[in-house]
Parts: structure tokens; C-alpha cells; sequence
């Protein structure tokens, strides 16, 4: 098992989801982050003076799934949210140790 | 082309302040000698009763005034918050816009001097001659009635226009749209002297100012098309959830509060002593209008929607705003219940249709500003005249006043209907072939907050951006 | 059988509105003959100096309307976010049902001719000779100040009422509870022609609006029991935090501003020029309420609670609402701050015994009604009479005015509770056994916007659900 | 020594409350017989047409308190969400200080007996004589207007000033700097009198109020210094944007609002029609300087500055208070924009210079304050006189007045800055010795509310502290 | 040591800390996400009109800790927030490599 | 590769930012949490009534860095937000096992 970890656009989660969904992925879990990356901050302004905003309001998803799996989501997200422009993101795979279904307790793939 | 004039535009824009201020400095000079009573005391010394008048009618224009506050937090309440300093500040501008231009033109083409009974013909910069306490409340009154059309429209056209088309827009609203057809109901224009019933009549605006709005808003929703996401990929409806019930409520109570000015007042004397029963009936109009639209979407849905309860409150407000002093209490009722019905089915009817319209502004306003105005020709119960206890009374169908009334109704909602819609499509037209009036896509999707402002309305906030 | 009339509520729930349309239009058309003074044109001709007061007492009432905003706001900020649709819509419904029951009945119940002092019986509908101006205006000032006192209950059963319970509660205070009571004291009933004192006087409803508003929702709160989490394992009361103390202190803002509507208007004349009095009266209980407040709390913790100090405001203010045109600056102060005290101490004595009472309604409107009713007793100096300059004037203990007053205000006030807290506890009963009163367990966890309305108050924020 | 006079204030503020109501009660007995006319039977006998004159002075007067909630949500707009409970709290405790502590001392310093043109001298605790329905009038009018006062030195001094040191200013304002300058202007003091045109003259009060509120702020925002992050160490000046566009807006349309009480109400008489002007002028000052100020920033950023926009608007209430009364529409007009282009100039000048003005309050009300005075002096068009239509008229340059007025406009202001500017330094830096006027520097970084106040604003949203 | 990341109902917050702390639990990290499992979304409506939402808020906790705590720590979660009902959530074990208490600098098992 | 995830003081958030910008750091991830540790809560207060809140608001800062980076980031994190009171919290390291950049698809070390 492995959890993907990726960064995208705030605007592509609903295209992603409705994706993974198709692809009849588990589980995720979504958490807005605020991204620094090579992508430059937008100018703000407040009562006629501007300043930078350094961080991007991004989308974290994260899903855990089984090994063989992993490629082909990798690839379906990469397909979903591209975009070719600075800002698209980041997947992170890491190693996962085991997993539980609090439900019933059952552990391992099984529980993805 | 459409680059020229988008530029010539702009610089208009910036250069309307400076020309308004030349020509009110130049205009200034020569006539003051001519004002007519300034001070107030010919006025006084020749009506000794005229202070409650005064007093009525400033106070109650104070609170049509504060109908601003409660379009600007119903419109962020039933948006999202990415757009919410948008909202903010095209609420603001329109009656600011209209404070200058309606003092400069607006006011003249209404209230002069009536040509033909088409349009007014004196009073520019309230100038010379205007300079008269007596003008200067018509003025007033007439003015946050202005605002009050031109804010409609910023509801239908939400999440999308730009600011400087709606800065625009509102220009030709009230410098144009707003005071001709007013002109014609309210300046001694035409459709006041229809040979029909005692003449087209709209006592406090639901056609004027309602209906006027809200069809201006409707050719803006349509020339912009609908939010992205509002329509899925099937083609079929989806709602886009306002950002705060809470804003909304409060807009509401403020607009029903706003509306005891706003109908009340229009006797424009507190000799009127009816103005009890036209603040009796606007009330009631309101919550039928509520409970009926509550009840309906809990049969539908099983669920309590307080949106649409709101926008049953104040499509019961327009559709009794031209009725209401010539009705009695149970028709206030009638009427505020079948505008809870009305704002129901067409809230659906619209976005069955593809328009969108995010916070419901045309349901509320365009659809039951008409109702309000045929409803006079059915329900007024000949009790009381044009603005006074003495006659011609204005009498509907089912009180025994025949069908008169109700056909001097019907032309003049079918006449502001086609004028609010025609210009309003003119405008938005013109607009959009000169500069383009709706913002780009990322734009819109970031919110016009940042794009259009630089300003996002809660940076304190964790906000999602749907 | 709980489950059968459970239904049968239901249905005359979708009912109700056929039913009042239909009666109308059957009552309409034989009566409109006997109507009074539709159009005020007599009314004037007999008392030409009626323009002013029309124009005060309607003013008036549009601020006591207003109040309505206040209390939704309040409430909203003192509750959590969860629940912030659900509070506008109570907020809304409750004026909306008022509005049209007190129409239908409440408004005969209470102002119409005297039954043995017991009820009033005449005026249904605003019917046949109802259909007067002056009429009209009384109907319009005694409507808002029902629609307030039901107003009051909702921060009492807050974050755990099902709305059809409110629904239902609404009709039968604005339609029993409020109208017979209030035609006790203000209808020319027994109370008021007690013989002790000029018999029992209440200026401007400490005990008719406030008094009945708290006990009901006393009942209220005790007949649903506290929220989960209000009370630890070990019983120890735990603090819920609002989720907004900017619309808390918004709304007391409001209601402090729609009282200057609710004292002063309640001469019901702008010819009683003691409306100044009652103006400053009002102001500085609420400032001496507060003052109180924040620093009792400030001594304990050494914080500077603002929830704390917007209860003590509101508790000054009502409390003042009684005697507000019978006293002089300084017994306004004494009074408010005495008010401040009480509210402190109320608010931690309700939680003590197990009573939650999630904005402090009870505290600051059942038992600061009660202590207004009885400072009159107290500190009335004998300079102001009933509503008029001329005896016989109202004159307290301190006063030299004996106890006889006092007397007259203890018996109202206990009256006054046990009416309203013996029906509040039978109301609440009876829809509890009906259909249950408290929504489900895990739709409060989840928030009655979802459970009951299915519409979060804030979709755009990411809130704590706590 | 510092620290024994800190833990004196300390004592005295928990004692206040108890010595005002011992006082009150030792005063309240010997004199009330010496009672004026408290019923106002005499006074309505006297002058049957009081009636709409208490009626216009009340009415407006509550709009004006009504500004008390468009100040507080404004500077809670303008501020971060973690400081907002704070400011909720300030901009009440100063309305609940100035209520108490101006009925005490201020209006008896303010408006009481002249002596020598320097301090009225009778009606302490509104007593004896001031036992009067004309007085209370007064009173409250008053007192509404040194609220507004206190309040706007909250804006400025915003997210760092400790509650316990705004407790005490707000004593200090309405007990001394506010009343006794109004007495040089309003209560026949010595700058009424100057031998210049008519004498220095303020209508409504953008000397009086606004420049007097602007410039104490400005004092305490220079004793306190920027705050944290407000200045970058490379001393360049950065914003911090505010939390909610949306509840700055609100509170400018409340602000709005309440103006139209604040400046047509200052003629204190409804049968001064000319009320009817000032209302015209006062909106369209306030349109001017929304649309310069707007269009300015724009054609700096090319963004839509709402923020500014907001501040260009009240910047045009405050500029045309003091000659709402004595110009021509066109000329509010000129006023307005003025004062929309100094706000915005004002804004970048102090943040240049290092003064942290969070919400612009020294901008707008001390800036266009001044303006206001000196516009008098230029565009008094000799129409209308001392709040009577009868002479002497004021008249300045523009008009043929000469210079004469414009002089004693000038002298005015000059006094009023010296003065505000001076006893503000003091307070402030007074306080600071005894007991550190700013919070703790961990305090103001998690925010006043809780430190202060241990309540968040918002604690059921995600906030981030910046 | 290791790391245990939980995703809990919103409701189960409390419990699940009192638990811990009882536990002698070192610390935790909790993050509100919104979850997307077997769970189905519920239903809203805004002015008339319904629609689903896909999303359902949840909690997400993680905790480093001491191998040898590791199997206990997963139980107590269990056993706390367990109802049966889908949308229970679930538990991921990861391999951590090495944490650093910033205050004191320690490293390893003692910075737990 | 490795992530280091760190756990700080929501005031520190700026100056590790431009610390990590200056070292010429690739990217981070920032989230808003509410913290659990030796840190107690504060006490708040409402309508008279004190209450302890146990969650601290806390920033979490996720990096993914070259293994060669790995220890000179922890080191100028640390004396960074260091204060040396409770509450500065806690720096975790995780192994990774790839990393992909959306916009290119370029994977492993390259992509960080
Ligand atoms: N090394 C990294 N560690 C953690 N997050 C990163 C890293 N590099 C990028 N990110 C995240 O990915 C987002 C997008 O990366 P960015 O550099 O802006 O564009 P691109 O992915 O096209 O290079 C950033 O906002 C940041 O949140
Ligand atoms: N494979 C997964 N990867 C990441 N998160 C998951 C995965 N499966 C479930 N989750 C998370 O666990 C939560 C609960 O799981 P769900 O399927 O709804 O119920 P249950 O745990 O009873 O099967 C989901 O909301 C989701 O956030
Ligand atoms: N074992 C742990 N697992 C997860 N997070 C932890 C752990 N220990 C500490 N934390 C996080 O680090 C933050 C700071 O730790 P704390 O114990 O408060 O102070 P210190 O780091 O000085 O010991 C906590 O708020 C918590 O979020």
C-alpha cells in the first residue's frame, strides 16, 4: 500500500474527484492548504496600498491505495488537473505501514 | 471599433466627475438670483402645516435611503463570498452614481417641466429656480427612489459583470431608463392620463421602480449568460449556495423596514392620514408573501428554505407597493400570498429556462413589480383617490369598478416591461461589443473580489472557493 | 394518538393560510359598507392636528419593527454557527405569524370592546368599522409589539426547537397568550382598573411584552431541557460560545436604537412632548445596565466580558420599558444598573439549577420585565399621569405615593408570570406530546440548519462544528 | 509612583459607578421640587406647534445614535478578526461612559449657564430646573452627538489600546475635551462670539465632533505607535487589510443613514424647512467623495479600492457637516470631492510619516473635519442664517462675503486642532505613564480579544492570525 | 516510532482527546478535512433547489509514537470513536524516520 | 528524498518563510492546525462563564527536500521559530518514496 499525496489547483477538485470516482477509488481526504512554490503570489490592495500575498490557496488530497493501483492514479490525476502552467502542483508517494478500517477493524489492503 | 469606444469610455468615466463639477461652477453663477425660496420661509409663512409634511417625508426617505444597506447584504448573502466586496461596492457606486447624475439630468427629464407627456424639460442641477426647499424634498424623495431601481439590477448580474460596465450601466439608468418612464406615471407623462380608469397608476413603484429594475436585470443576465457551474454539463439547474442566510436575513428585515418608508411616504404629505392603512397593508402583503413561499417549498421539499421564505417576503413588498393605498387589509393579504405563489414558480421558471439569476432579483422584482400593477385594477376598493381623500377614487374589478382600471394597469406594466427590457438589452449590448462586460474565466472563478478589487472581503477568513 | 394529532397539526399547518384567505374574501364583501374612516379625511377634519401624531406613532413602530433584526442578530451571535439559518428563519417566521394572526384574532382579543374586563371581542379581520385609520394605527403598534414579545422566546429554546414547534408556538402566543394578557393591562381589562394605585400601569410592556416573552420561553427551556454539552458529567454548567460577537453587539445596537421607537412611541402622541423624557430615561438605563454589567464580571474574572455587558444594556432597557414615563433621570440610572446587577446574577442562577438558556433571554427579559414592573411602584415621582399630562398620576413609594402602587405593580407582575409561564409550560406540553418538540440528537450535533432546513448558514467558511 | 496612581484608576473606575448613584440619590431629593416642567403641559400650551419640532429633534436624534453601529462595524471591517470582540466592546463602553458621565457633568459644562464664554456652569446631573421637557430634549440631542465623538478615536487607535485606557479616555472626552469646546461654539462660548462675519460657525458639527474626535485620535494613535508589522523593518509602511468588506460597507450605509439625523436634525426645529436642503447636501457631499476617492486609487492601482471608497464617502459627510445648512446642492457637490480627494492624500500622508491610523479615522474626521470648517467660509451663500431663516445670514468668498467669515472659520479650526490635539497628548500619555496605555506585545499578536476579553470573535470559524 | 493518522468523525473529537490524555498520550496534531468515502454526502438546498454534497467534514488526528505504544494507541482510538455505522474512518500507520523537539533539540524516541 | 514536516508557532509562519525562500528552498505546503501537547490551553470566557480550550492553533509547514538538504533545513527551521518556551513545537521526519511535478512529469529528486 502507498499513500498519494498531491497539491493541485483549488478549481480542479471537483474534476479529480468526480475522476477518481469514476476510476472507483476508495477513499480521500481533501484539506485546503496554502501552497509556496514557483508560482508568485497575486498583488493585493487595502485602502489604496498594494502588497504581495506570498501564499496560494491549494487543494492536499490524499489517498491511500494498493500497491498495484498506484501508478494508474498517479496518472489519472496528472491527466485531470494539468494544465501546463506554473501553479499545477505536486504528487508525493509515500510508504504506508498498514491501514484500519475503524468500521470493522479489519487491517491491511483489505482496508483501503 | 469596439477598441475605440472601449477606450473613449474609460477615459469618459474618469473625466464625468471633473466635467459635472466645471459645469456646476459655471451654471452657478447666473442664476442664483432667481432661486426661489431657499430659506423656507414664503413656503412656512404661505402652508404653517407644511413641517409634519416635511418631516414625513424626509424620515421616511431616510429609510428608503437605508434600502441600500439591505439590497447590499441580502445580494452578499445570497452570493458567495469571493464576490462579496464586489457586491459591496457596486451597491455603493449605483447610488452614488445616482446622486450626481440624478441631480444633474435625472431629476429634470422626471419632474420638469412635462413635454408631450413624454419627458421633463427643467430642473438640470437643480439649478436656479430649483434652489427651493420645496424641490429640494421632491428631489431627495425622488432620488433614493432612483437608487433603489438601479440597485435591482446588481442582484440578477451578480458573480459576473464587471464593475466598470455596472458603473456604467448604472449611469444610463438613471440618467435615462428610470426618470422617462417615471415621467410617464409620475411627472403628468401619458400613461398617468390613459383614457382608462383615473389613468395608469403605480402608487409607491412597483412598476416605476420594481419592474423597471427588474427587467433591466433580466436583459443583463441574459446578455451575460449564466455563472460557470450553474448549469451542470446535462444542462440541468444547479444551485450555487449563498455565502451567509445570516447577511440575507438581515438585508431582509432592513428592506422591510426600508419599505415602511418607501410606501408610507409616498402619500408625500402626512395630512394623508391613510398612510396608517399603507403601513398595515405593506406589512401584511410581506408576510404572506413569506409564509405562502415557506410552505409551498416544504411541500416540495420537506424542508424549511429560508431563502426562498425571504424572497416571499419581499416579492410580497413589490407586488403591494402599487396597490397599497387603495387597498384593504384582507386584499393586502390576497395579493402578498399570490406574490409568495408567483416568486416560487418563477424562481424555478427562470433557471428552467437557462437564466440565471443568482440572488433572485428578477422572481422578486420584475415578476411581482407586474403583478403589483394589475393587481390595482382587481383589488382597489375605491376608498381612496390619487394621493388625496378627495376623488377620482380608484376602483378595480372586484369592486364594481369594471374593467377600466385594470386595462390602464395592464398597458402601463406591458409598456414598462417592453421599455426596462428593450433599453436594458441596448445597454448591456452596446457594452459588451465596446469592452466586454462580463470578466474572464479565472477571473470569475477566483472571484471578482481579487480581480476587479485586489480586495478579498474576509482575508481572515479560511474560505473555499466552489 | 400523539402520532394522529401529530398529523393533524401538520395538515392544519398548509392549512392555515387557505383558511385565512378564504375567511377573508367570505368577510370581505358584506361589511366594506360599515367601513369608518377609510381614507382619514374625517379623522383630520375633526382633530386637524393629527398629522404629527400619525406620523410619531407610525415611525415609532417601524423602529419597534425593526427590533425584529436586533433580536435575530442577537441571538444568531450568541448562538453557534451550526444553527444560524435556523435562528433567521424563527426570527422571521415568528413576525410573519403574527403578523397575520394578530390580524385575524389577537388584535380583536386584546383592543376589541371589553368583556368583563376578561377579553376584547370585536375587530376580527380588521373587519367592517375596523377599516378606519385610526384603527389601522393601533393595529400596526400593537402588531409589532406582539411580534416582539414572540421574538423573545426563540433565544430561550434556541439550537434545539424543531421549527414546526416554533411554527405552532408563534400562533399561540400572538393569537392567546400575548392579546388576552395584554388587554388586561392595555385593553381596558381588570388589571388595569385594580384598586390600588392608579391600578396596574405598565408604560411600555416590561410585563406585557418582556415579562410574557421570558416566561414562555422559561417554559420552553425547561420543557426541552439544556443542549448537549451545556452541562458536564459532573452537572457543572460549561460554556457554549456564540459564534459571532459582532452580530451580538450588531444587534444589540439595533435593539437599542428600536427601543427609542418602543418607550417614546408608546405615548402613542407626539403631543405629549414627555416622549423627551422617556427618550433619556430609556437611554440611560441601558447605559447603566451595561456599565453594571461589565464591571460585576470584570471583578470576578478580571476580563471585560462583552456578552456580559450587551445582556446588562438589554437588561437596563427593559427593565426602564415600565417606568420609563413616570421617573427622572437619575432613578433611569438607579434602575438600569439595578438591572445589571440582576442580569449577572440570573444568568449564572438559571445555569445553577440546570436551566439553559443559551442567549439569556430569561434573565434579561422574564426577570428584568418583572423588576421593571415593580420600580414603578417604586420610583414613580408623581409628575406624569396615564399617557397624559392630568392626574391621576402615577406616584411610587419613594414618592410619598404610599404603598398602594407598589401593590398594584407586585399583583400585575405575578399575574403576569404565572399566565404566561402556566400556558408556556401547557404549550410546549402539548407539541411535545404531540410530534416531540426537540429535534434529534444527532440533527443538533449536526446543526439544525442541515437537519431542519438543509441549508448551512455559512457554506463558504470553514467552521467548527463543536 | 506610576504604578500607585495606576492602581488608583483602577479603584476609582469600579468606584465611579457607585459615587454616580449616591450622588444622584442625595441630589435627587431637596430639588426636585424646583422641577421645571417635566409633564411638558406648559411648554405644549406655550407653543402648540412643538409637537413636530420634538418630534424631528427625537427621530434624528436616534438615527444619530444609530451612527454608534455604523462606527463599530466599520472599524470592526477595517480591523483583523482578532480584535474585533474588542472593538465591539469599545465602541459600547464609550456610548455607556458618555451617556452617564455627559448627564453628570458634560451637558451641565456644555450647555449650561455661560461663564465668561468659556464653560457653561448649571444643570449638573440634569437637576433641579433641568427636571424639563425642553432640556431633556436638549440633553439627548447632545448627548448623541458627544457619543459620536468618543467613538471615532476608537478607529484610530484600534488593535492595540488595553480597554481599561479607552474606559478612562472615553470619561475624559465626554467629561471635559468634548463638552467645553462645545460650549465655545454651541453654548454661546467665546468663538460664537468672534468679531468675524457672523462669528465662527459650525452647523452640525465637523468641528465640533468630528475634527475635535479626529484629532484626540490622532494623539492617541502617535502616544501608542504603529502597530506590530504595520511598518516593515526596511520602515516602509504595509497594509493590513481588515476582515470583513462587508461589515465596512454595512457600517457605512448605517453611518450614512444616521447622518441624515445628524445634519438636518441640527437645526433643532422642524420649521426650519430649509431641512430639507441639508438633507440633499449632506447625501450628495457623501456621492462626491465615494466616486473621487474611488476613481483616484483606480487610476493609481487600476483596481476598484472599495476600502478607499468607503472612506471617500464618510470623508464628504464629515467635510460638508458644518456648512450643510448655508450652500447650494452644486456646492456640496465641490465640498464632497474635495474631501474625497484629501482622504485619500490624508491616508498616504499619515502612513508616510509613520502614524498607524487602522481605519483611516484621523483621515477622515480630523482631515475633512477642518476642510468642513473652512468650506463655510468659502461657499455660504448668504441664503440662510443661524438655524432662522431671519438674519444674519452667512455668506463667504465665493459669495461676496469677503473674507470675514472665512477668518473666523479659520480661527475656529485652528483652536479646535490645538485643543483637541493638546488635551488628547495629555490624556493619553498620562495614562501611559500611570499604567501603559498598549497592550502587551504577545497580547496584541494573538489579538485583544483574548487577552483583553477572553472571548474571540469568531470562534466557530477558521481564522488565521495575522 | 511511528506515526498514526486518524480520520474520525467530527463528533468524536472529544472523546477521542480525553482518551489520549488519559493514555498519557505525548501530543497530537488535529486537522479538519472533508472526507470522501463509502460514506454518501448529504443533501441541501438553497432557495428551493436541492443538491448533494460529496464532501463530509471530518477530523484527521496524527500522532507520533513510540513503537512499542504504537498497537495500544490504535485500539484506544477504536474503542473510542467506533459507532459501526459507515463513515467511521480510518486508521494509517506510516514509518517515520526521525523527529526533533525544537524547545530542547532532542532527537529520536525521547522527542516524542 | 524526505519530508520534514514541522510544527510551529502560528507567529513564526512568516519568518520561517522567508528564511527557507533566502536558503532558495523549492516549495512547502502550509497548514492551519490546532495543536495537543505539554503547551496547556488558555482559559476563554463567555457570558461570564471561563472555560479551558485545549487546542492551540499551530502552523504546519510540509517540505519535501533532497536528502543532502535535509539536515541544513531542519537546522535553519529550528533556529528559526526556536524560543526555548513550551509551545515551540516539533519538527517529523518522513522517508518519501517519489515525487512527481504535475506540470512536467518529471519525477524523483528533479522534481522537488
Ligand atoms: N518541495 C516541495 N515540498 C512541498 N510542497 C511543494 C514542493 N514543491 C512544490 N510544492 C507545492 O506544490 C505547489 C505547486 O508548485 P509550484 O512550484 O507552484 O508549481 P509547479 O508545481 O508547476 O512547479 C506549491 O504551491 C506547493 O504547495
Ligand atoms: N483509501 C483511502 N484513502 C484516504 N482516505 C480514506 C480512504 N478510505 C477512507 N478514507 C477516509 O475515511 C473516511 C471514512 O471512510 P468511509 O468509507 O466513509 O467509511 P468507512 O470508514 O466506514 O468505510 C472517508 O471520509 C475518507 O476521508
Ligand atoms: N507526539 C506528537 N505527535 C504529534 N504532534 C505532536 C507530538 N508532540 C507534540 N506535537 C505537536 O507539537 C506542538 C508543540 O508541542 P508542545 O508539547 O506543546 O511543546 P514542546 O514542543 O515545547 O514540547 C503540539 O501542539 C502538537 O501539535
Amino acid at each position: 500500500m502507498r499513500k498519494i499525496e498531491a497539491v493541485i489547483r483549488v478549481e480542479k477538485l471537483e474534476e479529480v474527484t468526480d475522476a477518481l470516482e469514476k476510476f472507483g477509488c476508495p477513499g480521500m481526504m481533501v484539506t485546503h492548504i496554502e501552497g509556496h512554490g514557483r508560482q508568485k503570489g497575486i498583488t493585493e490592495q487595502f485602502r489604496g496600498r498594494e502588497f504581495k500575498v506570498n501564499f496560494i490557496p491549494k487543494i492536499k488530497i490524499e489517498i491511500v491505495v494498493k500497491d498495484v493501483d498506484t501508478d494508474k492514479i498517479i496518472q489519472l490525476i496528472m491527466s485531470t488537473v494539468k494544465t501546463g502552467e506554473i501553479g499545477d502542483g505536486k504528487i508525493f508517494i509515500y510508504p504506508i505501514e498498514n491501514i484500519v478500517r475503524i468500521r470493522t477493524g479489519e487491517k491491511g489492503e483489505v482496508a483501503v | 471599433m469596439g477598441k475605440r469606444l472601449g477606450k473613449w469610455f474609460i477615459s469618459m468615466k474618469t473625466a464625468m466627475l471633473a466635467v459635472i463639477i466645471g459645469l456646476l461652477v459655471y451654471l452657478a453663477v447666473p442664476f442664483s438670483a432667481f432661486a426661489a425660496d431657499p430659506s423656507g420661509a414664503e413656503t412656512l409663512a404661505h402652508n404653517p402645516q407644511s413641517p409634519v409634511d416635511y418631516v414625513w417625508v424626509l424620515v421616511c426617505g431616510f429609510l428608503v435611503f437605508f434600502m441600500q444597506a439591505g439590497f447590499a447584504m441580502v445580494e452578499a448573502g445570497f452570493c458567495r463570498a469571493k464576490n462579496a466586496t464586489n457586491l459591496m461596492a457596486k451597491n455603493t457606486i449605483d447610488f452614488v452614481v445616482a446622486s450626481l447624475v440624478f441631480m444633474a439630468f435625472g431629476f429634470a427629464l422626471m419632474m420638469g417641466n412635462d413635454y408631450k407627456g413624454l419627458i421633463g424639460t427643467s430642473g438640470w442641477f437643480l439649478h436656479g429656480a430649483n434652489y427651493d426647499v420645496g424641490k429640494y424634498l421632491m428631489f431627495f424623495w425622488q432620488l433614493v427612489f432612483a437608487g433603489t431601481a438601479a440597485t435591482i439590477v446588481s442582484g440578477a448580474v451578480a458573480e459576473r459583470l464587471k464593475f466598470k460596465a455596472y458603473f456604467l450601466y448604472s449611469l444610463a439608468v438613471t440618467a435615462i431608463v428610470y426618470p422617462i418612464y417615471g415621467h410617464w406615471v409620475w411627472g403628468g407623462g401619458w400613461l398617468s392620463k390613459l383614457p382608462f380608469g383615473v389613468g395608469h397608476v403605480d402608487f409607491a413603484g412597483s412598476g416605476v421602480v420594481h419592474t423597471i429594475g427588474g427587467f433591466v436585470g433580466l436583459a443583463g443576465a441574459i446578455v451575460l449568460g449564466p455563472r460557470f457551474g450553474k448549469f451542470g454539463k446535462d444542462g440541468k439547474p444547479r444551485a450555487i449556495p449563498g455565502h451567509s442566510i445570516v447577511l440575507a436575513a438581515l438585508g431582509t428585515f432592513i428592506l422591510w423596514f426600508g419599505w415602511f418608508g418607501f410606501n408610507p411616504g409616498s402619500t408625500f404629505s402626512a395630512h394623508q392620514l391613510r398612510i396608517a392603512v399603507i403601513a398595515v397593508n405593506t406589512n401584511l402583503a410581506a408576510a404572506a408573501g413569506a409564509a405562502v413561499a415557506i410552505l409551498l417549498v416544504f411541500l416540495k421539499t420537506k424542508k424549511w428554505d429560508v431563502g426562498m421564505m425571504l424572497n416571499g417576503c419581499l416579492a410580497g413588498l413589490v407586488a403591494v407597493t402599487a396597490p397599497c393605498a387603495w387597498i384593504e387589509a384582507w386584499a393586502a393579504v390576497v395579493i402578498g400570498s399570490i406574490a409568495g405563489l408567483l416568486v416560487v414558480l418563477s424562481v424555478y421558471f427562470w433557471e428552467n429556462i437557462g437564466v440565471d439569476d443568482p440572488v433572485g432579483a428578477v422572481s422578486v422584482h420584475a415578476v411581482n413589480g407586474f403583478w403589483g400593477l394589475i393587481s390595482v385594477g382587481l383589488f382597489a376598493d375605491g376608498t381612496y383617490g390619487l394621493g388625496t381623500t378627495e376623488g377620482p377614487l380608484v376602483k378595480g374589478l372586484f369592486y364594481g369598478g369594471g374593467l377600466g382600471q385594470l386595462i390602464a394597469q395592464a398597458i402601463g406594466a406591458v409598456v414598462c416591461v417592453a421599455w426596462a427590457f428593450g433599453l436594458g438589452l441596448i445597454i448591456f449590448k452596446v457594452m459588451d461589443k465596446c469592452f466586454g462586460v462580463r470578466v474572464l474565466p479565472h477571473e470569475e472563478i477566483k472571484g471578482l473580489d481579487i480581480g476587479e478589487h485586489g480586495t478579498p472581503a474576509y482575508p481572515n477568513f479560511y474560505t473555499f472557493n466552489n
